[in-house]
């Protein structure tokens, strides 16, 4: 892909609704408009995101055949336990953090960002650029090791209390909601999903949008944090990423994905959760600062990933699948 | 039915607000602690250990528990041992009359 | 249809969305995990099942011919009365339950329910099967005498505040959401509803889904009460839909009804109201136990109407019209 | 517009939680019993009368209204005849400080 | 269009969902039944709204050339600061009402009223006569100049605060979320937008029955306050948007729009405010009665505009367009 | 940690309930008077100065505020001053007690 096609893209991802709708967020914050989704339908809209991402993975792991599916699940489970890991320790050297927190942001970098993970994928669909339904799937893999891997860095294995926060982490509200509705995918099909469809496929980008537009403003309000981290965090926020989704691209790739596929799996590992993760190490971890990890996932590296990484995880898959073809 | 007179008494309302990540955990607490009920609403909040944790979380949960004094003392106790330290949480109570004592205590 | 096809409807049914979703929540009560959709949401969810469902039975009803729906609405009506009754003498003999709660049982099951019937209705077209189009219209008919003669038998004619009470009901929000959409729908017809039918239409097998999690999550706590149910009301709860069902399922046949339009009137029949009897009933006869009413309808009645009624009242309108054809 | 003193007095709030069906009944007893205004709000609970009926009915009601002391014991009259003996209803009384107490009673 | 002709379109629009779902509230409040979208609901379908009709406009927008849109925009301002100024004069000829009631008056029948837009674009629609889809832009810009020039009839120029008030008004959620919908709109473009269509589009008339049922209700709950209006607001609630919308239409021909264009360019002229002017001037002109603005705008005049104003002003401009002609 | 006793301490509780397009404002209010923390929830209400003007708005603010004797003082006196004369706005106070006081004033 030359250079002029990249811009291109990397235009239709900034032009994109649910980016503008981030934007637009941000803006109404620094405007110190008084806008705020409702509790209730917050709630309900990342209920819903969590559910029809679940319910669409699944559908396509029934697609999928074991043998084809095997070898990308390999890869994801070995960087759900590597990138915490690398989180970990690059942290130590560029940052002055302490064991907690670095635990805390193993966790945060080694889950995923659904939304990332669906700009990803609606970029994909905007450029016509194929790849496998069973990402879906991946990123529910994806979800969970790395949260288990950041807290047992923070707590190390005699913790107390550890296995009552596992129980916490791996049956709470989302994950509940991921494999669920990827069982739920998976045992009705597409032919009972075409029912459903309308509202768990049509709706998706719309109200991603929606909630975008509310992540934009929580992200606005954390602008202040983002401005004391030191200089060290910013390099970790932009750098690490680039790391992670290189690593993804290139697991995707050996895993004999394709290329929208094997971009898709730089995104997951490229992309910090805030979703899953913050709750589980509130939970896990309350010394943990929030205010560092926030900054650095929601404030820093999600609209890093959102803007400027999406396109380029791309270029990262088509560069690599050419010295691989 | 309305020997009201007999059974009317004095208990404490504790008003916990804790971001919303909390909630099951201060009702397992609360339980515990020998609360007989509680009403839990949602709320948002701004105070000292203001953090924008609980927008992501989806706000605040706000918990009221009418209970005996020796009751409230406990959840306070535990208040302080599991939560006021690394939590978001505000806790207040008071003194209220409720009819059918028996019921809260 | 032979056995195999029944299997294969059977499972059709058993792994629609709205009826997977309910499982998990299900599942989601048994592994304690906090999660609900918000008040707020859930009130709106209904009012929109309830409004929908008006505005689809008036659309349709305005394209039936008066003669082609009278003596469905007749039979309806009958049985509207005739299995209150029924309910209430079969309580009796299978129950220690005293007169207000078997009228508040009465109540339940001579109303219907909203869910079961649209899990029907998904059903059917999922299956391809034909059914009038009227049949939401019996649906908002069936709603109020079931309730009506329910708490009549409970309290009997000279109860004082019935008159309040009626109106309650009557006027209540889920009749005036039902037969203000019937209105709507009427009053609209094909044309009008064209516009709004990606809200009302397509959406309604996904909002649905997303009804029956919550329902999961609230039958599940509701189990322990069934756990406490007696034998009798055990019986009661498997044994009455089945021969109610069958009552629609013939009067339906009689009054010239399709094979999937009687399987409609079965449903209908067979199926406990937990949307606009729980409230009526909570009303006008405090002191029935919610617990029991609870148990059977939502905990044992509609889940057997949802996993293995639906496709039995087919099967029984399709003996059923074998007979008359 | 500020002599507040002299119209700062005290009444008597009653928050009154009950299974959101009856919301309208309880709202029209209070106005019938003499409070001027009230404050709903909805919340989830748990009680000695628990039954999971208030899940199917979307929550509980909260409702808080501030009344003159003959108002409040009209309101207790009333929920004690009519709403404590079958339904899941929790009230409580305590007393504030109002500016503009002519407004309350 | 001959009478026959008109009296079917009006029957279109009387019968269209949105408006009997308005008739629906109506009848509710008067059964006294206590039906009501959640608070959370309600804001959320306020903010949908908003943003759906900022994004289609700015869509449209994108699309009109700068020479066929300037001259509309000069009608449309001109129209914006002429309208309130009209009000403002013309109640002080038929009302007793003061400086400061006038002047919130004025500020609501200035700007202008979202729904009876909507329901205008939806029967257009609905009879199949074209207009320009630049008008979602022309509502973003008459949003906001009736009301700053009601607060200035109101205050004058001298008044404190006003700074601080417009502050208020133009970075209010309202007028954020239509520019801010103007915007997204405007840089993402028809492919861009194809991908919220399903949200932002296809669900908007269903939407916006809901909302209209819950608006029927507010209505019908002002009108013991519309009882109490004095015969000469009647008269200004009626007689000013049939002057008004007739200015409008003239405007919107004489600007070179075509007679669909036209007639919305009317009906947003005689159209008042209830969602942003409301709230403007409660925050800034606390001393006027909001029963009295509720009573006329909401009252009387959307009624009026829903159910009669709509098919009117399409006849109004006909006419004009057959003088030009 | 749990030196309890020498914090504990009592302040004030004060409860504004205003129609919600006032949200901003009172929190700015409340802040400046130096409140350093509140709770804010949705609500339904009806009161002497009723008008519907709160159903369009999307209902009432519910705030809640722990503050000391000085600062209520304060925020009283502004909503006399603003609020009061031509909003629908109900307040009221109580006294509390808190742990760690001086979070709260
Ligand atoms: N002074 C206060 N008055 C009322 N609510 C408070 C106050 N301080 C804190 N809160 C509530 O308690 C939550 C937890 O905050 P914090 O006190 O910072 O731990 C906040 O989000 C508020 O909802
Ligand atoms: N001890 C309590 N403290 C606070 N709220 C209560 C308490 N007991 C009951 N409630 C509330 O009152 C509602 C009615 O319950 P009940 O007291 O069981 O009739 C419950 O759902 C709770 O919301
Ligand atoms: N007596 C009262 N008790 C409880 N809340 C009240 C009372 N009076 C007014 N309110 C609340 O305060 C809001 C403002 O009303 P008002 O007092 O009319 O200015 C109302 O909408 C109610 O929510
Ligand atoms: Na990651
Ligand atoms: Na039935
Ligand atoms: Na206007």
């Amino acid at each position: 892909m030359d250079l002029q096609a990249s811009l291109e893209l990397a235009l239709i991802n900034l032009t994109s609704p649910p980016v503008l709708a981030f934007v637009l967020g941000l803006v109404a914050v620094s405007l110190r408009t008084d806008l705020r989704l409702p509790d209730a339908v917050y709630q309900a809209t990342s209920m819903y995101l969590l559910l029809a991402i679940g319910i669409k993975g699944g559908v396509a792991l029934r697609e999928a055949s074991p043998s084809e599916i095997a070898w990308p699940l390999v890869a994801t489970l070995v960087l759900g336990v590597v990138i915490p890991i690398g989180a970990f320790a690059l942290l130590r050297v560029l940052t002055p953090l302490g064991r907690i927190d670095r635990g805390a942001m193993a966790a945060h970098y080694g889950s995923t960002s659904l939304v990332t993970f669906t700009a990803a994928i609606v970029f994909l669909e905007a450029s016509s650029i194929a790849f496998e339904g069973y990402v879906a799937t991946l990123l529910t893999v994806l979800e969970i090791p790395g949260i288990v891997v950041g807290l047992l860095l923070a707590r190390g294995l005699r913790g107390g209390g550890m296995g009552e926060t596992l129980r916490e982490v791996v049956f709470g509200r989302s994950v509940l909601l991921l494999v669920g509705g990827l069982a739920i995918g998976f045992l009705t099909g597409p032919v009972g999903y075409a029912r459903v469809e309308p509202f768990f496929g049509d709706l998706f980008a719309g109200v991603l949008t929606l909630f975008l537009l509310e992540l934009g403003m929580l992200t606005g309000r954390q602008l202040s944090a983002v401005r004391q981290a030191g200089p060290g965090l910013v390099v970790f926020a932009i750098a690490f990423p680039l790391v992670a989704g290189f690593a993804g691209v290139i697991g995707g790739t050996l895993a004999g994905m394709e290329v929208g596929g094997a971009m898709i799996l730089g995104v997951l590992c490229a992309s910090a959760s805030y979703i899953a993760a913050p709750a589980a190490v509130r939970l896990a971890l309350p010394e943990a600062k929030p205010s560092i990890t926030l900054a650095s996932a929601l404030g820093m590296t999600f609209p890093f990933n959102l803007i400027i990484g999406i396109p380029l995880y791309l270029l990262m898959a088509e560069v690599v699948a050419s010295w691989w073809g | 039915m309305t020997d009201s007179v007999s059974d009317f008494g004095s208990v404490t309302c504790l008003t916990i607000v804790a971001e919303g990540i909390l909630e099951e955990r201060l009702l397992a607490v609360i339980e515990e602690c020998g609360a007989r009920g509680w009403t839990v609403s949602m709320a948002q909040g701004h105070g000292p250990s203001h953090h924008g944790v609980s927008g992501i979380e989806g706000g605040n949960v706000r918990v009221e528990t009418l209970v005996a004094e020796d009751v409230a003392t406990r959840i306070w106790s535990a208040l302080e041992a599991d939560f006021f330290p690394n939590y978001a949480v505000s806790a207040w109570a008071y003194d209220v009359r409720v009819a059918r004592v028996a019921r809260y205590s």
